[in-house]
């Protein structure tokens, strides 16, 4: 072992120096990925649909922080990204709050719905966490559904009307989609810091650890559990966050935002931009978002072509299309 | 509660047994597939979807509904042959999260092709004319074809039981449902019995398929909620458990029969919350091992 | 003709330039954008319907019907000139892509009007983002809420029935014929009970002894555990009071129970699509209401030259309810514009209210307070024997001429009128 | 000696422990004592149990009965991850590091256990204590030269010595072994026993060894388990001279 020590010290420095650029880019991350979506929607077809790919990239980022980075497997998060966008809603359609209070209202309500199913789920693993997480989030689905007075019900939360907003005494139309693109913007780059400061945590530390090796990690004195829990609820802060810009851009929140097939679609968009990328979620959301818009102007039947897509990346790219270009760059 | 009387419960009871037969055989194909591959098989509404429609292209064709009940199965199930050893083969070994989601893509792409062969509007299915019609049963009248589908679901059970127990295929069928390891030790070709039993699976599926088109009629998307249920199904069943995809089947679909009877508000959310509780309360579900997951 | 000669290449130029470049023309001067939307453009009607998911097959015949009025416009000669464009989008039966479909047709496109959507959610999912922005919407989808005036805006128009108002009138039809004692058999979402109380409404007059109120959850696929309730119950008449799939399913599994034999089925909406999916059998003997069925053409000399036309651009088909409504949504508005000699908002939205009109189905007028329109409704009873051809599955049974009085009152939805 | 208290020198003590899984038992009412500063080593062949009781000791799970106390408290069913916080760390059977994190990390991670683990906002780097911490111990298990490389990356011997770091992190006053040197070339084996020894001077050490004869020279005293009972207990001298030892141990051929 001894000896050993002699002739890796040049190797161990050599990877450092070669992919410099590479990591610089790295550090920088936020910083870049902000420059990016601030030019966005000048290459996007229409802008509604660029406020789209960042509010469910943004959902997506909030589950690939459970599934990419802590490896848990959950079909339930409709009910985090709805109960965000309902609440932030009903703040505003019932309580006339203000639109950025509305929004921490809809974070709060992501953060106490990961809590309530965090707790209830974090005991199951594996597949069984997938299928708790859904059947609870349906439960949550029946909830909001039958809670007419408040949600609309089947049709839905409508008057989520905000015209004007004011930010430090400036006043803009929020009308305007690119206003709204970059009013939305901002809030997607404080979550990206966020996210970034998360990942280089002590606590992203502890994530990366019960994902490499649970025993490990809880010999080591992690309470895995608690891990586990802690992950799910800021996991649902981000949804939250997503749905409630949602309920603003879209100035409705219909019922089906809390349907199982919206978990699948943070599924699905992960797993296509990179699971346990930081930038992949939003290569994911735009990736599907864009094959479903132009595809579906030339043939009604664009999930075939999404299917195809997806079913593609799980066979060949299993690191999904950013995490692939990610691992070229790197060699 | 108007004309709430035990005959109408006992008949309620009867049709949950009915809507529960269908729930089983769904059920115990995916807990048949998952108990020996370890492939949780988001396509299997899919396949059970394509069973109604091949059931109704065969009898465009101009043959019998006793008929497509043999070769329904036969048909689908090859098909789902060919989807296990070339697409879910080569995502062994790289954990239980990439079947998975490979079979959840493909349910896309499934209903898409059948909305392309046979459109969206879906077709209209006629219950075969021998079983037409309602017979009384002591308390009240029930309809012949779901007396049909019970008794049909009993004679598939019944069929698979027999090929586990009394044939040498099923019999390493068994072994290797409990330990994959040992049936690798005694030399048989796993990787056959598998493909074999994804076969079966989706054949069972695509029957289930077929006997719910005389109740429902077909359409493109029937193989989505039905899903979610069968999964409910076999969780509180206990995933890879037979016996436990029987009873969990009967039972949910007695728990939603009574539940829309009791509190038809709750019907939908019942069979969640009961998946939840049990969960909550037995993990692994009835029949479930314990730790399997982990 | 010949002074506007050239302009059409420069602006099919530009609109490429802004359609290339739209978002960052808009964020250097959004006005230039405007100065663009000239008198001499098209006028662009957005056109969200469902063409993926269960009710495609309605949503195409919407696109069709829709595709009739715009070629009778444009022969025209459309609105001095002006030639008029049809934008179809697919709002995936889901209101949340239906309100990201309008926002790019207004946004992105610059449509004048949105005509469009099939199911009730989209509708005022749709129906919420255009208010905001001024833009007209017609409603081809039926249901009660858009009249509320929680939703109603003026640049809101509904040439859909309502619920109130197809329940109504098969109420008024039935429960006299068939007998008092009636159950529901109802969707639990706001669809359903609308019906319910489209129903109850019309049974006061009649003096209706109710039953029960028997609900399912919405997309229900077993309808066997509340059918033996049904059968011991004992109604006359049960109503069936959902919608699309639910309804074809229960009708199914109603007959195979043989809750027909001594029990009429009624239902406020009959949809010809639907029967044509199910079958003959499920549907047989079943009454229910409709906005339009194709038969009627012996009736309207309207009908006859829609049906016409419509089996002319589409291979001898017919055009089934939904698809009329698309040709109805489009037409009143284009035919408005043309009164008003303008497609600017307030201006059409005048000509509306002032419309009496004609185009396919018999009279019609959009009331002042809700702009819900005013119309006949055709009561439908769906059969086996003396079938014409594939397309005769209906005789019409009677008609409900347009009355004020059969909606509901202006003040109780909330209008001040 | 450090920390020695006045209640005893027995820093673990296990009362009566059975563990039972389904029908199967695979321990069977073991009391037993474990000395402060010594080195003691659990032998025995095959399916004796030696893990099981290695897992009860360790906090990995509960005994079905009896009860394990930790310098005189009751830890029996605590969860695992307390057990660390209590200052008892252990090594796995089979190598166990977080193979996609580098080597420095996975000391770093195992030293942040016992101070800032759930922070979320501050940079990890800026605990530069851990990080000064996380290359001593490297340098102390022989891995410096390894700091920059993946952990699954590194030969076998490699990842054991950085298992042993690992558990060092929590400055453990009892560190657990299981078969440290399984897998291991005699050369590292050789390694491994020293630095054992080392580790030693500053710790209660309890080892599980299926190779008597490595740990013999080492321990100061051995458990001899047979069949999920507690066969035999003394130094090792005692341990050579039991008949029955003999018996079960020339049973089956040594390794």
């Amino acid at each position: 072992m001894h000896e050993a020590s002699h002739i890796s010290e040049p190797l161990a420095a050599a990877p450092r120096h070669r992919a410099s650029w590479f990591e610089l880019a790295r550090q920088h991350r936020v910083l870049l990925s902000s420059a990016f979506l601030l030019a966005f929607p000048l290459v996007m077809p229409f802008t509604a649909l660029a406020v789209n790919i960042l509010i469910y990239g943004l959902y997506a980022l909030g589950f690939n922080l459970l599934f990419g980075y802590l490896g848990l497997l959950s079909f339930g998060h409709a009910a985090l990204f709805g109960t965000g966008a309902y609440l932030c809603g009903i703040a505003i359609v019932h309580f006339g709050m203000p639109w950025y209070a509305a929004i921490v209202v809809g974070v709060l309500g992501g953060v106490a719905m990961a809590a309530a199913i965090g707790v209830l789920a974090i005991r199951t693993r594996g597949i069984y966490f997938a299928m708790v997480t859904m059947a609870l989030s349906q439960c949550v689905y029946y909830l909001f559904y039958q809670a007419i007075d408040w949600t609309g019900g089947e049709n839905g939360l409508r008057g989520i009307n905000v015209r004007e907003i004011s930010i430090f005494g400036l006043k803009f139309d929020f009308i305007d989609p690119l206003t709204r693109y970059y009013v939305v913007a901002a809030f997607v780059i404080l979550a990206l810091i966020f996210l970034s400061r998360i990942l280089a945590s002590p606590f992203g530390a502890v994530i990366e650890a019960v994902r490499e090796n649970e025993a490990r990690a809880r010999a080591s004195g992690y309470n895995v559990t608690a891990t586990r829990l802690i992950a799910f609820i800021l996991s649902g802060a981000f949804c939250g966050l997503a749905g409630a810009l949602q309920a603003l851009h879209l100035s409705i929140v219909p019922i089906e935002i809390m349907h199982y097939e919206t978990s699948g679609l943070a599924v699905m968009m992960s797993l296509l931009g990179g699971m346990g990328t930081f930038f992949g979620p939003f290569v994911g959301a735009a990736v599907f978002l864009l094959l479903e818009n132009l595809v579906s102007l030339w043939t009604v039947h664009w999930q075939l072509f999404v299917g195809a897509v997806f079913m593609v990346c799980v066979l060949f790219f299993p690191k999904g299309i950013w995490g692939t270009l990610l691992q070229r760059v790197q060699k | 509660m108007a004309g709430l009387t035990l005959d109408l419960i006992g008949l309620q009871l009867f049709t949950g047994l009915a809507l529960g037969a269908v729930y089983v055989l769904l059920a115990i194909g995916l807990s048949l597939i998952f108990g020996m591959l370890t492939v949780v098989n988001f396509a299997h509404g899919a396949f059970y979807m394509l069973g109604a429609y091949v059931g109704v292209y065969l009898l465009a064709l101009g043959g019998n509904f006793w008929l497509c009940l043999v070769a329904v199965p036969i048909i689908v199930g090859t098909i789902g042959l060919v989807v296990e050893r070339f697409l879910i083969r080569p995502l062994y070994g790289r954990g239980i999260d990439y079947p998975l989601l490979l079979t959840f893509g493909l349910s896309y792409v499934i209903v898409e092709l059948v909305r392309i062969a046979f459109g969206k509007a879906g077709y209209p299915f006629d219950t075969p004319e021998l079983l037409q019609g309602a017979v009384d049963i002591g308390i009240g009248y029930f309809p012949l074809y779901r007396l049909f589908v019970i008794a049909a679901a009993g004679v598939v059970l019944l069929g698979l039981w027999l090929f586990l127990e009394r044939t040498s295929f099923g019999l390493i069928i068994r072994a290797g449902a409990r330990d994959p390891q040992i049936v690798r030790v005694l030399g048989v070709d796993v990787a056959r019995v598998w493909l074999v039993v994804f076969g079966i699976g989706t054949g069972i599926a695509a029957l289930a398929g077929l006997l719910a088109a005389p109740l429902q009629g077909v359409i493109p998307e029937m193989g989505g909620p039905i899903l979610v249920e069968a999964f409910v199904v076999t969780v509180v069943g206990g995933m890879g458990s037979l016996l436990g995809a029987v009873l969990a089947g009967l039972l949910v679909g007695v728990v939603v029969s009574l539940s829309s009877l009791f509190v038809p508000e709750m019907a939908k959310v019942s069979i969640f919350a009961l998946m939840a509780i049990v969960l909550l309360i037995r993990p692994q579900g009835f029949f479930g091992r314990a730790g399997l997951m982990s | 003709m010949t002074s506007s000669g050239k302009k059409p290449t420069d602006i099919s130029r530009r609109s490429l330039l802004g359609t290339a470049g739209a978002g960052a023309l808009l964020a250097v001067s959004p006005f230039s954008i405007n100065i663009l939307r000239a008198q001499e453009q098209t006028i662009k009607i957005g056109f969200p319907v469902p063409l993926t998911g269960p009710y495609g097959t309605e949503a195409q015949d919407q696109v069709r019907a829709a595709e009739v009025a715009i070629a009778e416009f444009n022969e025209a000669g459309g609105l001095n000139g002006r030639k008029a464009e049809l934008l179809v989008r697919d709002d995936k039966l889901n209101p949340g892509e239906a309100a990201t479909r309008a926002l790019e047709l207004i946004e992105k496109d610059k449509v004048n009007f949105i005509v469009g959507s099939l199911s009730a959610a989209v509708q005022l999912a749709v129906n919420n983002v255009t208010k905001e922005r001024g833009v007209i919407f017609n409603s081809i989808s039926q249901s009660d809420a858009i009249n509320e005036i929680a939703d109603f805006s003026k640049f809101t128009f509904h040439e859909a029935l309502n619920p109130h108002m197809t329940a109504g009138a098969v109420g008024r039809y039935a429960f006299p014929k068939f007998g008092k004692k009636v159950a529901f058999l109802t969707a639990d979402y706001a669809y359903g009970h609308e019906m319910v109380r489209g129903f109850r409404e019309a049974g006061k007059a009649v003096g209706i002894e109710e039953l029960a109120d028997i609900r399912h959850p919405i997309g229900a696929t077993d309808f066997s555990t509340l059918l033996p309730r049904i059968q011991a119950l004992k109604p006359d008449i049960l109503c069936i009071c959902n919608f699309g799939r639910d309804q074809q399913i229960a009708l199914k599994q109603a007959t195979d129970f043989g809750l027909k034999r001594n029990i009429k089925l009624i239902t406020p909406i009959l949809l010809y699509t639907g029967r044509l999916a199910a079958g003959a059998q499920a549907f047989n003997g079943v009454i229910g209401g409709t906005s339009y069925y194709w038969g009627i053409e012996d009736q309207f000399a309207s009908a006859k030259a829609f049906n016409d036309r419509f089996r002319k651009m589409h291979d001898g088909k017919v055009p089934s309810d939904y698809g009329a409504l698309g040709y109805g949504g489009v037409k009143t508005l284009l035919m408005a514009a043309k009164e008003a000699g303008s497609v600017e908002s307030e201006m059409v939205i005048a000509a509306m209210e002032a419309l009496k009109y004609d185009y396919y189905k018999g009279p019609q007028y959009f009331r002042k307070c809700d702009h819900q329109s005013v119309q006949s409704v055709f009561i439908i009873e769906s059969k086996t024997q003396n079938q014409r051809n594939e397309a005769d599955v209906f005789d019409v049974v009677a008609t409900e001429q347009p009355n004020e009085a059969n909606l509901r009152s202006c003040e109780s939805l909330g209008h001040k009128a | 000696m450090i920390g020695q208290t006045a209640t005893s020198d027995v820093i673990l003590r296990t009362e009566r422990v059975s563990k039972q899984f389904g029908k199967f038992t695979a321990l069977k009412d073991i009391t037993a004592e474990f000395r402060r500063g010594a080195i003691t080593s659990i032998i025995g062949p095959n399916g004796a149990g030696k893990s099981t009781y290695f897992n009860l000791l360790s906090g990995a799970f509960p005994p079905t009965s009896g009860q394990v106390e930790f310098e005189g408290r009751d830890v029996t069913g605590l969860p695992q991850h307390k057990f660390a916080h209590m200052g008892v760390a252990k090594s796995f059977q089979i190598t166990n590091v977080f193979p996609q994190l580098s080597t420095h990390e996975n000391i770093r991670v195992a030293l942040q256990a016992l101070s800032s683990r759930y922070n979320i906002w501050t940079p990890r780097t800026s605990y530069k204590d851990l990080v000064v911490q996380a290359d001593e111990l490297l340098h102390r298990v022989g891995l410096w030269s390894r700091r920059g490389r993946l952990a699954g990356t590194l030969a076998h011997g490699e990842q054991r010595a950085l298992e042993i770091g690992m558990a060092l992190a929590s400055h453990p006053r009892l560190l657990l072994l299981d078969e440290p040197t399984a897998g291991m070339s005699p050369e590292e084996t050789r390694v491994m026993m020293d630095l054992i020894v080392q580790l030693a001077q500053e710790r209660t050490v309890i080892l599980v060894e299926h190779k008597m004869k490595l740990v013999m020279g080492i321990s100061d005293r051995l458990l001899v388990l047979h069949h999920g009972e507690l066969l035999a207990e003394g130094t090792p001298a005692d341990i050579r001279r039991n008949e029955t030892v003999k018996r079960v141990y020339l049973g089956q051929r040594e390794h």
